[in-house]
């Protein structure tokens, strides 16, 4: 890895990690990509967030979808933990909550392969601030 | 629809990989490290944060760019910045939340606070409790140095600053800014009277900032969208958002931004979903152990440090612990004493022996021993420990105590006076008594009694013993005729 | 310096910057309660915790009240020192710390010196309305100090004393809370710690959580035992100030009176410890013109500086602390236990009586002397040379309890022989005494000459760690002193490294010397008692017709006599000593 | 002073550490820290040797090990029991999930049981507070734990 040496510099990588980033959510975009994110924060992991991001990333894998599987940290939502977000290129994201591994099967087969919203949909209830 | 929820501090959380540097940098990060260190100077930089109006996130409210200003005004051949990560309010887990999803966002604000103070060195203290915001705690600053946002010669400038982790080790009153520094040089977490503020003399006696976590993950997009946009979130004298812990007897538990100002009721009903299984509000304790509690009559002021004070509680760092028609509020009250009694260093005499003393008679009440004069000597006492004791800890303890006394006395002249625990959790206040009418005489809850309170002949009712029994409820568990009941 | 006003109870205050509202409020008159607090000044020694809030102050325009004692001053500050306000909220302050204080008034060792009883009187606390449990703790009883921490009020004086001041690190404050108390390490016995009972912590101790053991029921037994020869030795340091403990001015010599006061108590033989001082001089007198000579001409195994040893707090700390250094104290005994051996093996014959059957009891102003005489090698087949010691407190307990009405005491004159004594001894009681007085002796024994002036002002002094050049006809001899532990240890750390620069440095282990040691009338943080009583020694030794150790009539008999010359054998084997390694061994391997 | 029996191997461990903090006063915190990672607890003698590498009174050290609730002098069971008493916990009913534990291995918080295999204590909110009443044994949490809960809980560990 080399340093970052000025503000320039930074703000060109800032660029192109987040073109790459937007890529994966962009219809028609070749490096499109099914994305789910993992909540694991202490709660999410206190709840099988880790067996929830396992199977994902295997099951995804062994299902032939084309996906990256991530972590991040606390979604909020602490009442519904495991929650994941899912996002189908094109669409916005899905925030799902209450995932055990049979959850996670339902929604690998029923969102991400057919577009049908199961149940244990967590609407989104905040706005983000955008930092610039 | 516009939301009610506006996320500045979490804005992050959930959203990036916290193991990722990468995710941070697409996200802005970094950036505003960049600005300041590239077109700002140190004192125009702590002009905006002193112009966003941010005040501590920690729960004093102190305006943080007069903090910023003041450190950097004291000369010292070495100056710290220190990061308080010991969130120990039962009930609060924003600094947590913050740190596990998001650690990047607390460097860069160190880093810049660093460069506006004229501190080479920073220091996060943190909970020991806390393993897996460690562990992200730590990837994360071995990324940064490695992308050279901490070390030697910033972004190509002069500036050079890194950061080290200290651990708190399970001390409540080390989340006081003198506490913690002790804490961090080695010592019984003890604070000492102020002035000298740690901004005057405080790590090693050098000038030290201290600032929480939540009032860190602020600083980048302040610096990057501007004060007035900061300033323009809010209230009037208190700015941008607040996070809060949502938690106890509410639907949806969990973390919870929104502008200062928002009102109880919004908070509870149209974000948290309400109360669990459709129970009637009671009251929200916000600032925990320190804190008072908000009731009925609060659920419509907008929610801010001034207007907290007002209504006999305060911000704290952040935790909102809800309570239903089924919550005692002696207990709860008697509940907060006790981690008080618990968590008080012992240094001076009001809160060593004083809240000990406020727990006493709590207990007393509960136990259905109280007398009205001990309702007055609460009073006095709660106010007395608060005059006079030596730090934040001591200074806010009564505060359970005197805000339910306030709120709810009708509650304790129950437990005083008619020695009655209406929400049913004092047990030595209830006795359990059985419906001579629906009594069948099926002998299973003398049975069941492991204390052989409950007599009486087969198929004809049965009568338990009050001076025997313990009120373990097991009797009224096994009837299968709802014969017993709770007085 | 920037000078502030203020308002303080309505009158105009003008005061230096970084001055606290307790000491602002002093200057117009106003004297503000406290508990914690404690100062000795010119001393450096100050303790302000902050934590028994007893102090607190109403200011205008702050939210809480404030601790007068560690608030500092600022410009327009308006005090109110006994609103409604701080009244109500001192006294429930007081009545908590009581709430948790066993009310043992009547039987507490500190009953009538205790400060937390005068706080009870002076803010007229007339029921303690909180009620609750009280925190308990373990009784300790030590050779020379009982730990009854019950009476804790955690003022941290103590703590202060035995880590800042003496640097023993004996005493830390431990658990935290309603539990939070000053102990040694693990609760252990003091007695296993690295405490080295200078006794500091009992003497600014404000309850009875700290006090003395007391031997006065041991000493009226045996003066009860009509088979016993009991011998009294009092200590240069007491008589400056046992007349405070009877009303009389800090600072009043009562030696005439004291000496009476023990004759009637019923002593066979009232002896002066100064007699033993003078020979201490004797013999590390000699001792230090030796080590000097030998190193002058370059005798590569003659360590420099010498120490004085006279101090048994001093002695201990040296053995725990600095065992590797325990070479280079002089070799001689304290004068307490240099008394001993000369009252058992040389005046018992005289007397023609068995040692076993002479009790030496000695007064002084010191704890660790309670140690001291208890040690194995100041034993003789299980009999010690000093049998009890008990300190200038307990002498005037004694004293009132015999029914003796000190004041009508005539001034009675010290037994002979051992009570024969020069002004060289009594100022062994303050700090910088003992080494004028061996400069006296060693300045004639070296030189041959008379000295033309016998004050060493340039010795005297409070000043923490002093040095002075003294000329010995062309050998300039740098002394060094330090009293308290604390300044001894950078002497020692200093030594250590090779760098001290002295030929000899006396040590005291208490701040001001034996006048302000662990025994002595509580002095409760007010410095001029102590000066007081130094100058009263220095009194006592300008009116002596003798001052200097060995033109002492007595002293130079028992060596013709007796011992033959200092450092003979026999001076030897019965006034010299060895130390040991104290230090903790920390474990065993498996 | 005491005699004391610690493994060679352990106290060559914990001198290790105190040289890897410079043997510096200031970092007794985080030496007691490591400590306790090597010998589970604090004994006497452990505070012993890490007084003596960093130059401290031992008197000290102790006053610091009993300051905070982290630092244990008891050896802890084989697998640490700890209820969460923070408010989210206690309003959702942790008392009667800590009294089941209490009565199912007889013990009382602060003790561990005569196998040695469990030890009780409390502590005062992990920050987990969505998943309340929290039960942490050993580093694993449990959430939404019921008094009914205890036993499996218990029960996993037995076997």
């Amino acid at each position: 890895m080399t340093k970052i040496t000025s503000l320039t510099e930074l703000k060109k990588l800032r660029d192109s990690l987040k073109e790459k980033m937007e890529s994966y959510s962009l219809l028609d975009h070749p490096d499109s990509i099914i994305q789910v994110k993992v909540a694991m924060a202490t709660c999410g992991q206190a709840s099988g967030a880790r067996p929830v991001f396992d199977y994902f990333k295997e099951e995804l894998e062994k299902r032939n979808i084309p996906a990256m599987v991530t972590q991040t940290g606390c979604m909020s939502y602490c009442y519904a933990e495991p929650t994941i977000e899912v996002t189908i290129p094109g669409k916005n994201p899905v925030v799902f909550g209450f995932v055990n591994t049979r959850k996670a099967d339902e929604i690998i087969e029923r969102y991400i392969r057919k577009g049908e919203l199961p149940d244990g949909v967590i609407p989104v209830n905040y706005e983000t601030v955008i930092s610039q | 629809m516009k939301q009610k929820q506006l996320r500045i501090a979490l804005r992050n959380c959930g959203v990036i990989d916290p193991e990722r540097i990468e995710d941070y940098i697409a996200k802005d990060g970094y950036l505003a490290l960049g600005k300041v260190l590239t077109e700002l100077t140190p004192e125009a930089t702590i002009e905006i944060i002193k112009k966003s109006g941010l005040r501590g996130r920690g729960g004093g409210g102190f305006p943080t760019g007069l903090k910023w200003e003041i450190t950097r005004k004291v000369h010292g051949d070495q100056k710290y910045v220190v990061c308080n990560a010991d969130e120990g309010d039962p009930g609060a887990f924003m600094d947590r939340s913050v740190l596990e999803g998001d650690p990047h966002s607390v460097l860069e604000a160190m880093a810049i606070n660093g460069y506006c103070t004229g501190a080479s060195k920073g220091l996060v203290y943190i909970r020991a409790e806390y393993p897996l915001a460690i562990e992200r705690l730590k990837i994360a600053m071995k990324q940064a140095r490695e992308y050279g946002f901490l070390g030697d010669q910033i972004l190509g400038t002069g500036f050079c600053f890194d950061i080290e982790i200290r651990y708190g080790a399970g001390a409540f009153v080390c989340g006081e800014e003198t506490a913690l520094i002790h804490s961090m040089e080695g010592l019984r977490g003890e604070p000492t009277v102020k002035p000298p503020f740690p901004s005057e003399s405080g790590y090693l006696g050098k000038p030290s900032n201290v600032n929480n976590v939540e009032t860190y993950a602020n600083i980048p997009v302040i610096i990057n969208k501007g004060a007035d946009w900061f300033a323009s979130i809010g209230s009037a004298k208190s700015k941008g958002t607040k996070v809060f812990a949502l938690a106890g007897k509410i639907n949806n538990v969990g973390l919870v931004e929104v502008p200062m100002g928002t009102t109880l009721r919004e908070v509870i009903y149209e974000i948290g979903g309400g109360i669990r299984d459709g129970k009637a509000f009671k009251a929200a304790q916000t600032g925990g152990p320190s804190g008072g509690c908000l009731t009925v009559k609060h659920l419509d002021i907008p929610i801010d440090y001034d207007n907290l004070i007002a209504a006999g509680s305060m911000m704290g760092s952040g935790g909102m612990i809800v309570m239903d028609e089924d919550d005692c509020m002696v207990a709860i009250a008697k509940f907060y004493l006790e981690f008080t009694v618990e968590e008080s260093c012992g240094k001076c005499s009001p809160c060593r022996i004083g809240n000990k003393r406020l727990f006493e008679i709590l207990e007393k009440i509960t136990q259905g021993n109280g007398i009205l004069e001990d309702l007055d000597k609460l009073k006095n006492l709660g106010k007395v420990i608060i005059d006079t004791s030596l730090c934040g800890l001591g200074q806010s303890s009564p505060n359970p105590v005197l805000s339910t006394l306030d709120n709810f006395y009708d509650e304790y002249i129950d437990h005083v006076t008619y020695k009655k625990c209406k929400s049913k959790v004092c047990k030595s206040l209830m006795t359990y008594i059985i419906d001579e009418e629906k009594c069948i005489g099926c002998t299973l809850c003398a049975r069941n009694c492991p204390v052989n309170a409950i007599s009486g002949e087969r198929k004809q009712a049965h009568y338990i013993d009050p001076e025997k029994c313990i009120k373990c409820g097991a009797c009224m568990e096994k009837c299968k005729f709802n014969a017993i009941f709770i007085n | 310096m920037e000078l502030i006003k203020l308002t303080i109870d309505g009158k105009p205050v003008e005061a230096e910057k970084d001055t606290t509202i307790l000491k602002a409020a002093k200057t117009v008159g106003i004297d503000i309660p406290t508990l914690c607090y404690f100062q000795l000044k010119d001393m450096n020694i100050e303790n302000r915790p902050g934590g028994c809030r007893i102090c607190v102050v109403e200011v205008k325009g702050r939210r809480n009240l404030a601790p007068a004692c560690t608030t500092l001053v600022s410009g327009g500050m308006e005090v109110n020192t006994h609103s409604i306000r701080v009244l109500n909220a001192r006294r429930t302050v007081l009545e908590l710390i009581l709430s948790d204080h066993p009310a043992e008034c009547l039987t507490c060792a500190k009953s009538g010196s205790c400060e937390l009883q005068s706080m009870a009187q002076q803010l007229g606390v007339r029921e303690i309305p909180y009620q609750g449990e009280q925190s308990t703790y373990r009784k300790d009883t030590s050779p020379a100090i009982i730990r009854d921490v019950d009476k804790c009020i955690m003022c941290r004086r103590c703590e202060m004393m035995c880590n800042e001041v003496q640097t023993v690190g004996a005493l830390s404050a431990v658990n935290r809370g309603f539990m939070a108390v000053v102990a040694p390490a693990f609760e252990m016995n003091l007695e296993k710690s690295t405490c080295t009972y200078c006794g500091q912590c009992v003497s600014v101790c404000p309850t009875g959580a700290l006090t003395e053991v007391d031997h006065t029921r041991n000493v009226i037994n045996a003066l009860a035992d009509p088979a016993k020869t009991v011998v009294v030795q009092t200590a240069p340091a007491v008589r400056a100030a046992l007349g405070e403990e009877f009303g009389l001015e800090p600072g009043t010599l009562v030696t005439g009176k004291m000496v009476a006061a023990l004759r009637r108590l019923g002593f066979d033989y009232v002896f002066d410890t100064d007699f033993a001082a003078d020979l201490t001089i004797m013999e590390e007198g000699t001792e230090l013109l030796d080590r000097l000579t030998r190193y002058l001409e370059g005798d590569p195994s003659v360590q420099l500086p010498i120490l004085t040893s006279c101090c048994p707090g001093w002695v201990n700390f040296f053995e725990h602390h600095f065992p590797e250094l325990r070479d280079i104290p002089s070799t001689a005994k304290s004068p307490q236990q240099m008394f001993g051996p000369i009252a058992k093996e040389y005046f018992a014959k005289k007397l023609g009586i068995d040692r076993k059957n002479m009790i030496v009891v000695s007064i002084m102003p010191c704890l660790a002397k309670k140690y001291e005489c208890q040690r194995d090698e100041f034993k003789v087949s299980g009999d010690p040379d000093v049998n009890y010691s008990i300190s200038t407190r307990e002498l005037a307990a004694f004293i009132k309890l015999a029914n003796i009405d000190f004041d009508a005491m005539p001034e009675e004159e010290f037994d002979k022989p051992m009570g024969e004594s020069t002004g060289a001894s009594v100022i062994f009681g303050t700090t910088g005494g003992v080494i004028e007085a061996a400069c006296r002796t060693a300045y004639e024994l070296y030189t041959h000459k008379k000295l033309a002036k016998v004050d060493f002002n340039e010795l005297r002094g409070f000043e923490s760690i002093r040095h002075a050049t003294i000329d010995f006809n062309g050998l300039l001899l740098n002394i060094g002193i330090a009293h308290g532990l604390g300044n001894a240890r950078k002497l020692l750390e200093d030594i250590k490294e090779g760098k001290s620069q002295f030929h000899a440095i006396e040590i005291m282990a208490c701040p001001g010397g034996c006048i302000g040691g662990g025994g002595q009338p509580y002095h409760h943080g007010d410095s001029a008692i102590l000066k007081k009583r130094a100058s009263a020694l220095y009194r006592e030794d300008a009116g002596k017709p003798i001052r200097k150790s060995h033109e002492n009539p007595f002293i130079i008999s028992l060596y013709k006599e007796f011992l033959g010359a200092p450092g003979s054998d026999r001076s030897h084997h019965l006034l010299h000593t060895k130390y040991f390694d104290r230090s903790a061994s920390v474990f065993v391997e498996e | 002073m005491a005699i004391i029996k610690l493994p060679e191997r352990k106290i060559t461990d914990l001198k290790d550490v105190c040289k890897s903090f410079n043997n510096e006063k200031g970092e007794l915190i985080n030496v007691l820290h490591k400590a306790q990672g090597i010998f589970g607890y604090l004994p006497a003698e452990v505070q012993e040797v890490i007084a003596k590498e960093l130059n401290l009174p031992v008197a000290h050290v102790y006053g610091v090990v009993t300051f905070y609730s982290f630092f244990t002098m008891t050896p802890k069971g084989e697998h640490p029991i700890s209820v969460c008493l923070g408010t989210a916990c206690y309003v959702r009913g942790s008392e009667k999930v800590l009294e089941e534990f209490k009565r199912l291995l007889k013990i009382q918080v602060g003790q561990t049981t005569a196998d040695g295999k469990f030890s009780l204590s409390c502590l005062r909110c992990v920050g987990a507070c969505g998943l309340a009443p929290v039960v942490m044994v050993g580093e694993k949490v449990y959430g939404r734990v019921s008094p009914d809960g205890v036993k499996d809980i218990v029960e996993e560990f037995n076997n």
